[in-house]
């Protein structure tokens, strides 16, 4: 009686928790939607639904099998379609892969924002299915699934690599390639400011992200137990998105002479996906120390990027890329054997063995995604072409893509 | 007949409503505008960016108006709308030819008002 | 203390599911205001918040006495108020109360959408304490409460056929009824575009929706249990309500040669709706299947109904009648007796019987929603009368109706 | 293994109610920016943003530790920074650090939207720091931290007066000390129109409201027990949202003849503000006759705060001061000892008793917080200043204080 | 040449463009804008505070036409938005002493078209 | 003086702009409209339905000038604007009568610059 207790009461969080991270999706969508221009905006929106429509399709087909199948270290290879799925998370399969899905839904959600307001729709789709069916299992599976990165005692507790890491390199790679937006930069490679058309939509959007990143964090757990585990990353969880919100809003204070509510926002994401692989490791000091640094390398992150004309609308590569790798980092330098970590963390005296070991991780996974991805846009690009034509980016894409406008009684001013 | 219209600070249009309605003048139309002039500008910071902006919004009104009353009309708009600093605006009185009330079809004079 | 520990799980779970069942009303009411005309999205959001407090209020008082209390077998009749009601959940009575509750809400407000941007908001008020005091739990009677389709072996399970059928065919009565918007179909009958006025207020609705319909159909358990089969239908509600979406959108744009973004949601809707009645009783499979025709039927269903001359702004006939018909067929089809359905479905061999039983216990409904709500739509033509006067509609029902604008500092360009 | 479930069950459901309360920072947020013109709103949200992320931070360094460590009968003294924190919630402490850190934030984020508009953004940082910190915890000391309030039998379930009656109370003296907007009242007194600028947006805060207060009330039992108590608080919780809604509108209806959306909202929340401190300890009936009258004190309370040329934008004080005293009140009228209460309340023939406490503690906690937020207010407004410059109040806040529009693309009409 | 200016109600847009078309006269440029005149105001209500509006919205129509098009421009405007209750517009005709094409330099009459 | 009215590609704003200060024209007036000429409009498509859009974005600037500058003013607009495809927009010329400054009050040619 006591076991279906327990798998219940388990099932229960977990579902939780894919739910709040499914909701996430809508987060995404508000968030990198409010940051971009409103004659853009159901494009944006309309990947965000589709990437994760497709994600989902997909991960069920084959993305659970190459991230959990048995198979070698590289990749996993059974279980396509969920036949004889194997299923190690002590959970019903199907609430795992759910839990699952809803994650490789948010790695490809996060280059939407990168990547907006100029890529045709057709190669987001094509892009996303690469993503969430190959790419995010495969790292999935090394890290998660049994594969050489795990093997090697690389710890990511919730996703800080596997999720975000991913997304934020593959936002990288696709900005890039993309090139700027018309108008971003100057002839000198001077930013001008393209902003955001809808800053509380956007706020709303990164409420919804912390919300639903409660589930992310402590519904990885996968188990209940006696409630401290789920306690403790759910204070951490919160803590660091407090303290990265502050750093971020002084930093860019400081900085510019004005708290950007912008920048504050992308600090408190900051803070979360930094504190994402850490979450169970480290104590709330710590997820303290850890979400104060990811806020200020948001800030600097943003602008380090548009050093190198890479035009990212919604600071996707600074808060995911940039702070992902800094939380899988922090494992290695805030973790504590105490709290079921392999190894002592740097400050508890484990020296630089798990650093170590997590920055060969991350630095794995990022060249991975690079690389392949890098491959995959070149291929489009040289095929399909990577970008909607001048003309259609000036009017801009809901009209070009979708046929309708987003905001169709409002008087719109747009001379850029 | 002259068409009158003039720029003014958004925040002055209730005054100078207010004034138009004392000098008997019940009749404008109004448009959202923006303006550029001596007014010196503000600048905008955004994720890390900051720009100037030069054009500062304002409020256009258009009034028509038969000659015996182009005087009140723009002395009551400067009295609404008048602070003293930059930025009030301006007033440009051009020539009108017809005018013509769609409803009655009454044309010249006598549809203005 | 088994049992204790027991219940207390249960209704965790139940409370969590009518939590997200209530807030599916924020998703109902930005979807449906986001779909229509700025000058009337107040009064639309209006009635949704006061369509769920007089549906909550109603069902405590009287709608659960005629759904839940003893009585015959078309209508209970105890339990007025609560007292001495009846309670076969196996959950605390108020858990069950306030689930149920929120459920009678979600019908009522689905006919918002199609009456949308016309109809006297008094008139809103009547027909919807109507619907919740005594359609809703007439029809849930003779389904969940012992009534005689349930006794015939009709099976829907989280209401496709009780919540969204009834719905739907209101709205479509009430939408005929009404007649369509000033400007919606031109003399020759051919339909012109009312665009919706904000669509990624929408997109947030149809997110939120999606969200909350986790609790609608894996809540309907009312139990844990080992946690399998409420893994099986948030699965199978999130892979339906993903497939729902890409086949909306394929149709969409292989049919006009743009991926309609408002039509992908409501796609999603459609497989939402379509998977409420088998969730429990099928395969993830046969979800997709479900959920894949769902999405392509909302896309020819709102083509239809506009055939007919009959203008539902939000596609409301389209994601909730014709999907909740085709969710409470489909368990006839594809059901299983190894999940606990009563007979086998057609394509596990199980001939016509199931999937004949479904036919005529849902045509019973939608006959009865459409009969005893055409007569009480009659009745208040032919005395309050249904429509806002002319001027008040070109005006804007926000203003005439409640006095004042939605977006009051924001210029709107009116011209229909 | 028994108590580890139970614990974990336990720690669910509070996990749970704290997410809930967290995010009902995003139903603030969106409730009072879309109560304000779009020139602020984004100075708004910003605030909502960093006073919960002042308050989690704070809570955690100081807040507890005044509001639950051991000290004497007016504030406690241990537990700074968590350390040797004591701990009696029979959950784990950093759960129940969480879900009080939640409440923390929501008390501190009620007077946003009372000073919205006018007041410089660090004159908020500092007064909300202040009040989480140490109002709003010792407060919270003297009521639920073993104080001297809780000692005389004073009994507030969830937080009428812990959360709502300071943060009302709170708001009258900052919006009073403030004064009112350019523009809000006219030479005789009598009020002008300042339209809220995106009532679609407040809708959508109120609903995130509503469904994040079942975690507010149900999640402060910190315990699931069979699930009886948590489905009574789940279910009046509901029915007093739902008829404040009612009678608010229909007392806007009677008095000014039109169904006002802004004060049903209001009406909702007045509800919820006046269950909050009874939801536990009385039957749905009466819950009904609490929210009723809520709906009306709130409309009334509007009207009655402007007589006083207090300008409150969003109806703070009506909804939280006003309600949140009935609400305190309410429990020594209609609570019930076979529900919990010490004394049976007034209806029930305990006579004036605990009303009396009631009514004592209530006022206690007024005085205490207008005085001393009172002389926080006169510190700053002698020191640094409280308003904003008028060209930046004319020009709106959100480029003035913070750089940026927040809605750029969109044809703003600001005459006011 | 003439420049003609006409406000109308909003919704009747749809058909002065259809009437224009009718007459030959394609081109044209509009504006969103609010006006007050014989037509009555309404009341706003909002939480307990009562207020006239007194600035309807309008649609502001601005043409350039040569001489021999005024008069045909005129009435298809007054065909196309007139409904014969207060608040159906106004129309008022400015003189035009130059009308260039930005496209082409082209100069004058044959700009105008 | 006169006051000239141009219609312009949205995001041709910018260029014309520094065109005119090139051209030490500092001071102008900006509003949104649409417009409708010889450009083709696009198609929009809603849940199944299509339409055309003829009424497409453009921006309005108005700036009144003293008779020396007007073909500075008109080259200075035409400069920035044209692209050379249909759509880049028109300006007209049209006799200005009196301009006034509300700050000072001051008027005619001292008052517009
Ligand atoms: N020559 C002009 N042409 C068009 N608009 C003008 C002209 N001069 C002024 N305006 C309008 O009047 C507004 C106020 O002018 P500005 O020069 O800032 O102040 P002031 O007239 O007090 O010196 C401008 O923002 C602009 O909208
Ligand atoms: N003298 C005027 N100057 C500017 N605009 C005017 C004038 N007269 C009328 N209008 C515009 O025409 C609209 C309709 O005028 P109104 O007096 O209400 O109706 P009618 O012309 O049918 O009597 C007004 O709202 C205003 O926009
Ligand atoms: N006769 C006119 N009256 C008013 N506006 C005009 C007129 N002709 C052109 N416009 C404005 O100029 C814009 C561009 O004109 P269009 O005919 O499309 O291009 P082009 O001038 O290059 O042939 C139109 O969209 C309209 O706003």
């Amino acid at each position: 009686m006591d076991e279906t207790i327990i798998n219940g009461i388990n099932t229960v969080w977990v579902l939780l928790g894919a739910f709040l991270v499914i909701f996430m999706q809508a987060g995404f969508g508000m968030l990198e939607a409010g940051f971009i221009r409103a004659k853009n905006s159901s494009n944006l929106i309309m990947k965000n639904f589709i990437d994760f429509c497709f994600a989902s399709m997909v991960f069920f087909l084959v993305g659970y099998a190459f991230m959990f199948g048995n198979g070698n270290s590289i990749i996993g290879f059974s279980g396509f379609l969920l036949l004889d799925a194997p299923n190690q998370s002590g959970i019903p399969l199907y609430a795992f892969v759910l839990f699952q899905a809803a994650f490789a839904g948010a790695a490809a959600t996060i280059v939407a924002g990168a990547v907006a307001e100029r890529m045709k729709f057709k190669v987001y789709l094509i892009y996303s299915v690469i993503l969430s069916a190959f790419i995010y299992p495969v790292v999935g599976h090394w890290i998660w699934g049994g594969g050489w990165l795990s093997q090697i005692g690389f710890t990511d507790f919730a996703g800080s690599t596997v999720v975000h890491t991913v997304g934020g390199s593959s936002a990288l790679i696709a900005a890039y390639l993309l090139g700027p937006r018309i108008g971003k930069f100057n002839k000198d490679g001077s930013p001008n400011i393209l902003a955001g058309h809808n800053i509380p939509m956007a706020a709303l959007g990164t409420f919804i992200l912390w919300f639903g990143w409660f589930g992310f964090n402590a519904g990885s757990t996968l188990a209940v137990g006696d409630g401290e585990l789920i306690s403790l990353i759910a204070l951490n969880t919160c803590l660091a998105a407090a303290i990265g919100g502050i750093t971020s809003m002084l930093a860019v204070w400081g900085r510019w002479g004005k708290p950007d509510l912008s920048m504050t926002m992308n600090g408190i994401l900051g803070g979360l996906v930094a504190i994402t692989a850490p979450c169970a490791f480290v104590s709330p000091g710590a997820a303290i120390i850890i979400g104060a640094l990811a806020g200020i390398f948001v800030v600097y992150g943003v602008v380090w990027v548009e050093k190198f004309c890479v035009d990212d609308p919604v600071g996707a590569v600074a808060v995911h890329g940039v702070n992902g790798i800094w939380g899988t980092l922090a494992v290695g330098i805030f973790g504590q054997k105490a709290l079921g970590l392999a190894q002592e963390g740097l400050i508890f005296g484990g020296g630089f063995t798990q650093l170590g070991i997590q920055l060969f991780g991350v630095l794995a996974v990022v060249s991975f995604c690079i690389i392949s991805m890098g491959i995959v846009f070149k291929i489009i690009k040289s095929t399909v072409g990577l970008r909607v034509d001048k003309m259609e980016e000036l009017k801009g894409l809901d009209i070009g893509e979708h046929g309708i406008d987003s905001y169709s009684d409002f008087q719109l001013f747009l001379t850029k | 007949m002259k068409l009158i219209i003039a720029y003014i600070q958004p925040e002055k249009l209730t005054d100078v409503k207010q004034e138009l309605y004392a000098q008997e003048v019940y009749k404008l139309s109004v448009t959202n505008a923006l303006g550029c002039g001596q007014q010196k500008g503000f600048h905008k910071f955004y994720r890390g960016v900051e720009e100037e902006v030069t054009l500062l919004k304002k409020v256009r009104i258009e009034i028509a108006v038969n000659d015996n009353f182009v005087d009140r009309t723009i002395n009551a708009i400067v009295k609404g709308a008048q602070t003293g600093t930059i930025g009030d605006g301006k007033i440009f009185v051009l020539p009108l030819e017809k005018c013509i009330r769609i409803r009655t079809g009454e044309n010249g004079n006598d549809a203005i008002g």
